[in-house]
């Protein structure tokens, strides 16, 4: 279980969100919502461990994630708004790389159908510089299809740069993780269509950034 | 451990290779800098022989700060960093395997070359032997002191001239002593206790320059 | 130390240039940061004057 | 001070109840500073008698050495308030480093300066590279480098910690630095007069001399509070006390 407990967010001068609380269960997806500045990218990081909350603290299974970074990252796979593809490797590479700090297999066979899931096995073998950007998204949300077992996703505006298609692979890929016992978070600005057991939903938008469950 | 370690050179090694002219520009401008000297001063063999530690080892300093550009700049940029902090292994592993990809692709080069350009300035055989070996225990300080101020100055602006600013008064005791070691056989007193000088400099280095660096890039994430 | 006269005490048995040199140089950037510290006392007040009289201004509109 | 009249030092840690402190403390330094100064300077110039071997121009050791000395120690005064800036994350720590850069880097220039108006009638040249020199010049890049990292970086809480980083780092390298420079100075015979052994150290000297230091040392504290000031209203401005803190002031 993660749970966020009074955050608050500030960057230089200006308070991002404050008193912000809020408790995501297996099984249960979390969207983040607000305009642009609203600080969702800042809190999708604090709930990655990349930026300490200027108030407030994260618990992951009850215990705070400041404690043990290394292991609450081990329960997380983060996708931001950078694709995080060296241009100079081949997407099969970027992928077993990627696989293979998370502390995953990184055997080509898994690697591969990983891409097929979204479609773009037949870019394996070429350097990510070449891939349109859409391909580009796709390679990145390949890590997912390779770590299930990872209870904890949190992806930054996943469905940028998507078609349709892929949109689908995605939404079926996010409804097979939650209907596991997995857990999402997300930022997006397209509704989602998922069947999960719950959506949460937080607006930053609101002052005090309350908590709305739909 | 070992085994993240092993991935993170494997891939920057892999990256360096798809660009090796990255590291063959480095290796020629430590060879134009220390091929200026002479055409600066005159071609006199004395002289030169004189010079030569220190040109040698001022040189190599320049380009080891010149490749602390490529270290952490372009996974910031692409992303590919902020997972390596959310990897689920200890940083200052990652940031180990990354110094020492950086220090085979910067640092080494110029231990092999270095003879060379020795010879250039008419330095002797025993003294070329040393130079060697101080380059090869100082350089990977220098990488090591280098990550700590390139992590720093990550993703800030004018970080180019920033990062010469803070690393170099930091490489002064390497430069002292490195050069120190080949001016000292040269004059004909003995290196060891120079080059033992550095050894602890690199033990020193290797116990705290990962855990500054790795706290440095937390810190830039920010 | 008895100096006589100020001309000796000027001429600091010939090191005049250097002892006062070193003595006069010390105290100008003293008093230069000193004033400096004044200046910027004073510009971050104004500066915040300003900044707040905006912000009322702001908030009533 | 505080309402319930209860005295912490956490209290004190928070930059709102440290402002009033510092105000309050701050005249009292520089009067402190001003009559250690001026005993100082009497010692240097009437109580001290003319060396034999330099004559008068040793009494600028009266400033180049307290002046060396602050610079040092103010490095590691910084260094250690980036630590504790960085281990408790308490923002006044990271203020008061930031604000000890420029005053020690100022100390540093003062006893570059002072070292070479010594060196040009002692050795007959302007710059010698003796090592007390030598490693003065290295603190004020340090000093440069901690102040230019700051000044670059535009989100303040990075910058704090950055400093932070690079002040402990810097700490850590300034003995191995000075060994490393004396070392090379000896090799080197550079100069055959070194700054230590030059006057026999007579009680009166000596006695001068840390007198000065003490007075340089409550200088450092009077300005390093000025701008800890600074620094807070500065920082602080989107409180409500500093909102008040102003009004009162107009």
């Amino acid at each position: 279980m993660l749970e966020a407990r009074r955050l608050e967010c500030t960057r230089g001068d200006r308070r991002l969100f404050s008193d912000l609380s809020f408790s995501l269960n297996g099984g249960q997806l979390l969207r983040v919502a607000g305009a642009n500045g609203s600080g969702k990218t800042s809190l999708l990081r604090i709930m990655c461990g990349l930026v300490s909350p200027s108030a407030g603290e994260l618990r992951w299974q009850g215990r705070p994630i400041r404690a043990e970074r290394e292991e609450y990252s081990r329960n997380l796979v983060f996708i931001g708004h950078l694709n995080a593809l060296k241009d100079d490797l081949t997407a099969l590479e970027n992928l077993q790389i990627a696989a293979a700090l998370g502390g995953m297999p990184a055997d080509s066979g898994r690697m591969l159908s990983g891409l097929d899931r979204f479609g773009v096995a037949h870019c394996a073998e070429l350097p990510a510089k070449v891939l349109s950007q859409g391909q580009r998204r796709r390679v990145a949300l390949a890590r997912l299809a390779l770590t299930p077992a990872v209870p904890l996703w949190i992806l930054d505006e996943p469905f940028s740069a998507l078609d349709v298609g892929a949109v689908v692979e995605l939404e079926r890929l996010l409804a097979s993780h939650l209907a596991s016992g997995g857990m999402v978070v997300l930022t997006t600005h397209q509704e989602v269509q998922v069947v999960a057991h719950a959506i949460l939903r937080v607006d930053l938008d609101l002052h005090s950034a309350a908590l709305q469950a739909a | 451990m070992i085994r993240a370690l092993g991935w993170v050179l494997r891939r920057d090694l892999l990256l360096a290779f798809r660009r090796r002219g990255d590291v063959v520009n480095a290796l020629v401008f430590f060879v134009i800098v220390v091929s200026l000297f002479p055409l600066g001063v005159g071609p006199e063999a004395s002289q030169l022989r004189n010079m030569a530690p220190g040109v040698l080892w001022v040189a190599a300093l320049l380009a080891c700060m010149l490749s602390l550009a490529r270290l952490f700049a372009p996974d910031h940029q692409d992303g590919t960093l902020e997972q390596m902090l959310l990897a689920g292994e200890p940083l200052v592993v990652l940031v180990m395997g990354k110094v020492l990809s950086h220090w085979l692709m910067s640092g080494l080069p110029l231990v092999l070359i270095a003879p060379l350009l020795g010879l250039q300035f008419d330095l002797p055989a025993d003294a070329l032997v040393v130079l060697c070996v101080s380059l090869l225990i100082g350089t990977p300080v220098l990488s090591l002191i280098g990550a700590v101020g390139a992590a720093l100055t990550l993703g800030v602006r004018g970080s180019g001239v920033l990062v010469a600013l803070l690393v170099l008064p930091l490489f002064v005791p390497v430069l002292i002593f490195g050069a120190g070691s080949v001016g000292a056989t040269a004059a004909g007193t003995g290196a060891e206790a120079h080059l033992l000088l550095l050894g602890g400099f690199l033990a020193l280095a290797l116990v705290l320059a990962p855990w500054a660096s790795a706290a440095a890039l937390r810190i830039a994430m920010e | 130390m008895n100096w006589g006269n100020w001309q000796n005490f000027l001429a600091m048995g010939g090191y005049g240039l250097y002892v006062w040199g070193s003595y006069a140089v010390t105290l100008i950037v003293l008093i230069a940061e000193i004033v400096a510290l004044v200046t910027r006392r004073r510009g971050v007040i104004e500066h915040l004057a300003k900044y707040y009289a905006a912000r009322r201004r702001n908030d009533e509109t | 001070m505080s309402k319930s009249g209860k005295f912490s030092l956490y209290y004190f840690s928070s930059p709102q109840s440290f402002y009033p402190l510092a105000g309050a403390l701050q005249p009292w330094f520089a009067a402190l500073a001003a009559v250690l100064c001026a005993a100082g300077l009497y010692i240097s110039f009437f109580v001290a008698p003319t060396d034999a071997q330099q004559g008068e121009s040793y009494r600028i050791i009266f400033i180049h050495v307290p002046a060396a000395w602050m610079s040092m120690f103010l490095y590691l005064v910084m260094g250690f308030w980036s630590g504790v800036g960085l281990v408790l994350n308490t923002r006044l720590s990271s203020m008061v480093a930031t604000a000890l850069a420029p005053t020690g880097a100022l100390f540093t220039f003062i006893a570059l300066w002072t070292g070479a108006l010594w060196g040009k009638p002692t050795w007959g040249t302007w710059w010698v590279w003796d090592a007390r020199l030598t490693s003065e010049l290295i603190l004020l890049f340090l000093y440069i480098g901690f102040m230019a990292l700051q000044a670059a970086i535009d989100d303040q809480r990075r910058a704090d910690k950055a400093g932070a980083v690079l002040a402990l780092v810097g700490v850590i390298n300034i003995p191995i630095i000075y060994f490393s420079v004396q070392w090379w100075s000896t090799l080197h015979q550079g100069a055959s007069v070194s700054m230590k052994s030059a006057p026999t150290m007579a009680a009166t000297m000596l006695l001068g001399m840390l007198i000065m230091a003490l007075g340089f040392w409550m200088y450092s504290i009077a300005a390093t509070l000025a701008r800890v000031r600074c620094v807070i209203l500065e920082r602080e401005r989107h409180t409500d006390w500093v909102a008040a803190e102003i009004g009162g002031q107009k």
